[in-house]
C-alpha cells in the first residue's frame, strides 16, 4: 500500500467509527488516492453504506476524523464537501422531471439557467438519456434512471462520486452495459470515485484498489490481484471464492471473441471487444495428462504448483503461463496420479468463459 | 350444494346495503325536509350566511395552524430517536381518543381561570366566547389526526431523498423542502381536507370554550343547535344541508388523495 | 457546520414537545382542578354513578352493534365484487366526515317525525329522549369508523385461509368463522375498544336524538354539559376526570393492538 | 392417451372455463386417473392454480363440468368433494397449534377425539414432525410447515390431493429432500394427487402423467417422456429445454453416485440412493472424435443422430444408448468435422451430473 505522505489523498478517514444498532462501523481508516476509483467490496450488512454515508457527512462520525483533499470536514455539512452519491434505488426526485433532477444541484449552487441548460445538455448527452429531459422518473427503466442519478451526481462537478450497489437493482445485460459506462465515465473525468459492491465479479472488473469489509470492518485493502490471489484472511478467501479471474484484451472476429492475457489467449463464446474481465470456474476446467482434443477450444500445458483437498473435491493450480485454479473430484485425482509438479494439459469450453 | 356461497355472499352484502340505505335516509331525511325553495330562502338569511363565513374562517385558520404544528411534529417523530419519545406520541395521539366537550372544558379551564389565561386575555387574546375559542378547540380537537396522517406519509417517504439532496447543496432545512415536504403533497391535501372537514363539524369543544351566541359564536353546528332548540326548522335544515355537502365533497377528495399515501 | 442538522431536529422535537405540554396542561387542568377528596366524594355522587352507569352499558351496546353490522359489511367490501360497489362504499364511509351533530338531527327527523319512527314508538321503541336513542346515536357515528378497521384486517387476511378450510370439510361460513375472524382478533380488539371509547365520549348526535335530561339520559359527556351550565364544578371535573382515565386507557390498549393489524 | 370409457378415472373435467379477470382457465378438458401422481407444468400466470382451485370447488366454473369419481360435482360444495390442497405459502392457520391445524379437517367431520388424537400422531410419525404437535406454525421453518400442510391435507383420507407449487419456497436442499418424501407418501398412501409446478425437473422426477399448460389451455398431455421427448409445439420445445433428463436407479460408494440408466452407468458427485431422476446440461458435455482419457469420469462412446443449428451453437443428439444432447459451438463443430453419422466420444464429469 502507498505510503499516506507521498501521495495526493482525496479521501483520508482515521480510526472513525459510528454506531447506528442495526449497522455499524468500527474504526474503519482509509486512504483513497486523487482519480482513483476505489471499490468497496463485502457482503450485506458489513457497513459499506454507513461507510460512504460517513464520507458523504450524512452522520458525524462517533469517533475519528475524515479528510477531504487535505482538509478536515468531519464537522462540515454535506452541501459544503463536493461529494455527490448515487444509491443502489436511484432516489430521483420523482416531482421533478428528469431535467429537474439533473439541474437540482446546480440550482442550490445559485448557477445561471443558461448555464444550468448547457451542463445539463452536455453530460445529458454523453450519457444518451437526453431524449428524456422532459419526462418524470417514474415512467422509466432501471437502466435510464441509473443514468440520470449518474448525471444528476457527476453535472456538479463533484470531487469525489459516491456509487452505493449502483449496478445491483438492475439485469445482467444493462448490468454489463452500464458496467462499461461507468469505466468509460471515470476515464473521461477522472473523478475520484467510491463504488460499493458485494459483487466480486463487478470489484475485479472495475476497481483500481478495493477495500475488503466484514462486521464493520475494512479487513484488507490492496489492488484486485492482491486481494484476489493473496486474500488475508479465511473470510475474504472464502467470500472471493476461489476463481480464475484474469484481464485482458479481447477481439471478435466470427461471433467468437479472442481474450489476450498475459501472453496467452483464450477463446470465449461471449462476444466482447476491447478491456475485459474474464472469468472460468474450477469446476468447467478438464485436466488431463494427455493432450486434449475435443470440442473445448482452450487447452493449455503446464505444471501443477499446488493441490487443495478440501474433503470430495481438490483443488489444483495449474501454471499454464497464468495459474489457473481446477477442481476435480478426489477419485479422478487419484485415479489419474496427479500431484505436484506433474506436468497436464487443462482444457475448457469457450462457453465457459465469462467476459464481463 | 355451490349455492351456499352465494348465502354468505348475499347476507353479507345485504347488510352492507342496509347500513347504506340508514346512512342514505338520515341525510335525506334532512335535505328534503323543508322544500327547495324556503331551503334557499334560508341559506341565503343573514344568520346562515354569518354562520358560513364564520364557519369557513375559523375553520381555514385552525387547519393552517394544525399544518403549521403537524409538519414539524410528523417530522420529528418519523425521522429522530430522541428521550421519551413512546410517551411523547402517546400524549400527542391522546386527542384522538378524548371527548371533544372534556377537551373543550379543558381549554375553559386553562383560558378562564388560569393566570397565565388572564395574562392572554389582557394582552387582547381572549378566547373564552369569542371566534378566537372556536379556532382553538378546532385545532385541539384535529392536531392529533393532521399530524397521524403526516407522520404515516414522512415515514413512508425514505430519508435519502433528502441525504441526496444534501450532497447536492441543500442544508437539512432546504433538502427537506425541497424533496420530502413536495413528495408528501397527496398525505398533506388528503389530510387537510378532512382536518377543515372535521373543524366545520366541531360542536362540543367550541360550546364549551366559545359558547353558543347567536350571530357572534354562531358557526353552522352552533346554528344548527341554536335553531333546533328555537324550533326554527328552516333555517336548522339550512345549516345541517350545508354541512352535509361539505362531508360529501370533503370525503371524496379525501378518498382520492389517501388512495395515493400509505395511510390505509 | 455539521451544528445545523441538530437545528432542525432541535426545532423540530421542541414543537413535539411543546404540543405534548399543551395537551398535558389542558387534562391536568381538569384533573387537578378540584381536590383529590372532593373528586372522590363527587364520583361517588348518585348522579355521577347514573352517568358512569348509563354510559357503559349505552356505549357497550353500541359497540356491539357496530361489530355486529360491520363484521359482515367489511366481509363483504374485502371479499366481493358487486354492482355499485364503490359508491356504497363512500355512502358507508360518510359518517366519518359527518358532524355527529348533523348525524343527531338526522335520527330525531327519522324517529320524531316520519311514520316509520311513529310505528317504532307505538311498538314500544322509543328513540326521542330515551336511553335507546343514545345507543342508535353512538352507534350512527361510529359504525365507519369500525368498518374501516375490520375491512382493512379482512384485507390483510388471503382469502386461501377459507379455501382451504372449505377444502377440509367447512361450508363458507364456517370457514369464515374458524379462519378469518378468529384472525381478525388484532383489529376486532383495536377496534371494539377505540369504538367504545369514542362511544363513551358522545356528545352532539346523542344531544340532539336523546337531549339533556338529568338522571335520565345523562351519560358522562351530558352530565358534563349540565353541570357545565349550572356550574356545578364539582360534578362535571368528576365526569371529565373519568372520561379523560377511559381515553388514556383506551388509546393505550388501541395501540397495543393496532400496531399487529395493517390499519398504520 | 387411454380412452376415456376403459379407465377408472378419479377426476374428469370436461370443457371447463373460468374467467377471474387477472387469470382465466380457456375450455380445459382432462382425465386423471385413480391413484395417478399428476403434474400441471406452467409458467407463471398460465392458469394453473385457477385450474385446481376449480377442481377443489373453490370457483364455479363459467361453463363446462367436473367429474370426481363417476359423480358430476360442478354445483357441489368443497366441503364434501374430498378433495385436499396444499398451497405454496402453506397457509397454515397461525391461530391454531400444529396439532390444531392437523386436526382441523377431522373436527370438522365430528370425529371422536381419541381417534383425531390417534391418526394424528400416524401422519405425524410418518412425517417425522411429532415434536412439533404443541407449536404454533410462526415459529417453524419453510420445511416444516410444508410437511404440516401435506399432513393436514392427508389426514382426512382425500379421494384427490392437490399440491400448489409445493416445493418453489423451499430453499434447494430442502426441495430435494421433500420431494423424495411426496413421492413416498403417495406410493405409501396412493391418493390420486396433482401436483402444480413451473419445474420441469420436479415434473420429470414425480409426474407419472404431465399436462402442460400456457395462457389458460391445456396444450399437451402425456408421459413425462412424451412430453420432454417430443413436444407437440414450439412453446413446449422453448419451455422445457432440450435438456438432458433420464431415471434411473443410483447406489453411493465411496462418496460417488452409480446411477444405471437402460444399461449404462453415470457417475455423479451428488450422493444419493435408491430411484432417482439425472440431469446434464448440453453445455456440459465435451465431444470428441478420439476417446477421451481425461478428469471426466463420465466417457461414452456413440453416434451422432441429430444435429440442429442455433446459430451460434450447434445441438447435436449423440445415442450412446440413451440419447445425450450435446451443445457446442459452430466453430468447433465445423472444426472437429462432425455430421450425422459420425461415430464420437462423448464425456462429462460428475460433478455436472445432477441428481434430483
Amino acid at each position: 500500500m502507498p505510503g499516506i505522505l507521498n501521495y495526493t489523498n482525496m479521501i483520508r478517514i482515521e480510526n472513525v467509527s459510528k454506531d447506528l444498532g442495526e449497522f455499524k462501523l468500527n474504526d474503519a481508516t482509509l486512504q483513497i488516492d486523487e482519480g482513483e476509483y476505489f471499490i468497496i467490496l463485502g457482503p450485506t450488512g458489513a457497513g459499506k453504506t454507513i461507510l460512504i454515508e460517513t464520507i458523504a457527512g450524512i452522520y458525524r462520525p462517533d469517533s475519528g476524523r475524515v479528510f477531504l483533499d487535505k482538509t478536515d470536514v468531519t464537522n462540515v455539512l454535506p452541501k459544503d464537501r463536493q461529494i455527490s452519491m448515487v444509491y443502489q434505488d436511484y432516489m430521483l426526485f420523482p416531482h421533478l422531471t428528469v431535467e429537474g433532477n439533473i439541474g437540482f444541484g446546480l440550482r442550490q449552487k445559485k448557477v445561471d439557467k443558461s448555464e444550468i441548460k448547457a451542463k445539463t445538455n452536455e453530460i445529458t448527452d454523453l450519457l444518451g438519456i437526453s431524449h428524456l429531459l422532459g419526462r418524470y422518473p417514474g415512467t422509466l427503466s432501471g437502466g435510464e434512471k441509473q443514468r440520470i442519478a449518474i448525471a444528476r451526481a457527476v453535472v456538479t462537478e463533484p470531487k469525489v462520486l459516491l456509487l452505493d450497489e449502483p449496478l445491483s437493482a438492475l439485469d445482467s445485460r444493462t448490468t454489463e452495459r452500464l458496467s462499461a459506462e461507468l469505466a468509460r465515465i471515470h476515464k473521461l473525468m477522472g473523478t475520484t470515485t467510491i463504488h460499493v459492491t458485494h459483487s466480486f465479479e463487478e470489484a475485479f472488473a472495475l476497481g483500481d484498489r478495493i477495500a475488503v469489509m466484514c462486521g464493520g470492518r475494512i479487513i484488507q485493502v490492496g489492488t484486485p490481484d492482491e486481494v484476489f490471489r493473496r486474500p488475508n484472511s479465511k473470510f475474504i478467501a472464502d467470500f472471493v471464492g476461489v476463481a480464475n479471474l484474469f484481464r485482458g484484451r479481447s477481439v471478435v472476429h466470427d461471433d467468437i471473441s479472442e481474450v489476450r492475457i498475459d501472453g496467452i489467449s483464450v477463446v470465449s463464446s461471449t462476444v466482447a471487444s476491447g478491456d475485459v474481465s474474464v472469468s472460468i470456474r474450477p469446476e468447467d476446467i478438464l485436466i488431463s495428462k494427455r493432450e486434449i482434443d475435443s470440442s473445448a477450444r482452450n487447452s493449455f500445458s503446464g505444471e501443477i504448483t499446488e493441490v487443495k483437498d478440501m474433503g470430495g473435491i481438490v483443488r489444483t493450480v495449474v501454471d499454464v503461463g497464468l495459474p489457473f485454479v481446477v477442481a476435480l473430484t478426489k477419485r479422478s485425482y487419484e485415479d489419474l496420479r496427479l500431484a505436484p509438479g506433474t506436468r497436464v494439459c487443462i482444457a475448457f469450453k469457450a462457453s465457459g468463459v465469462h467476459i464481463f | 350444494m355451490l349455492i351456499k356461497e352465494s348465502t354468505l355472499k348475499i347476507v353479507t352484502i345485504s347488510v352492507t346495503l342496509l347500513l347504506a340505505i340508514f346512512i342514505l335516509s338520515l341525510l335525506s331525511g334532512i335535505v328534503t325536509h323543508t322544500s327547495l325553495q324556503s331551503l334557499l330562502a334560508s341559506i341565503a338569511s343573514k344568520e346562515i350566511r354569518f354562520a358560513i363565513k364564520l364557519s369557513l374562517i375559523t375553520s381555514v385558520i385552525s387547519t393552517l395552524m394544525c399544518i403549521a404544528v403537524a409538519i414539524p411534529a410528523a417530522y420529528a417523530l418519523a425521522r429522530y430517536d430522541f428521550f421519551g419519545k413512546t410517551l411523547i406520541q402517546t400524549i400527542v395521539d391522546l386527542p384522538l381518543a378524548l371527548p371533544p366537550i372534556v377537551a373543550g372544558v379543558g381549554l375553559l379551564l386553562i383560558f378562564g381561570t388560569t393566570s397565565f389565561g388572564a395574562w392572554l386575555s389582557s394582552s387582547g387574546l381572549k378566547f373564552v366566547f369569542t371566534p378566537y375559542g372556536i379556532i382553538i378547540a378546532q385545532f385541539t380537537v384535529n392536531i392529533s389526526f393532521m399530524l397521524l396522517i403526516m407522520r404515516s406519509t414522512f415515514e413512508g417517504i425514505s430519508p435519502r431523498y433528502e441525504y441526496v439532496a444534501q450532497t447536492l447543496g441543500c442544508n437539512p432545512v432546504q433538502a427537506f423542502l425541497q424533496t420530502t415536504l413536495p413528495m408528501s403533497k397527496n398525505g398533506l391535501i388528503a389530510g387537510g381536507i378532512i382536518t377543515w372537514c372535521k373543524g366545520i363539524g366541531e360542536f362540543g369543544a367550541a360550546l364549551m370554550l366559545a359558547g353558543a351566541i347567536r350571530m357572534r359564536t354562531e358557526t353552522l353546528p352552533i346554528s344548527l343547535y341554536l335553531n333546533m332548540s328555537c324550533g326554527d326548522l328552516d333555517l336548522a335544515m339550512a345549516a345541517a344541508t350545508i354541512m352535509i355537502i361539505i362531508s360529501v365533497v370533503s370525503l371524496y377528495i379525501f378518498e382520492l388523495y389517501a388512495r395515493h399515501t400509505q395511510l390505509y
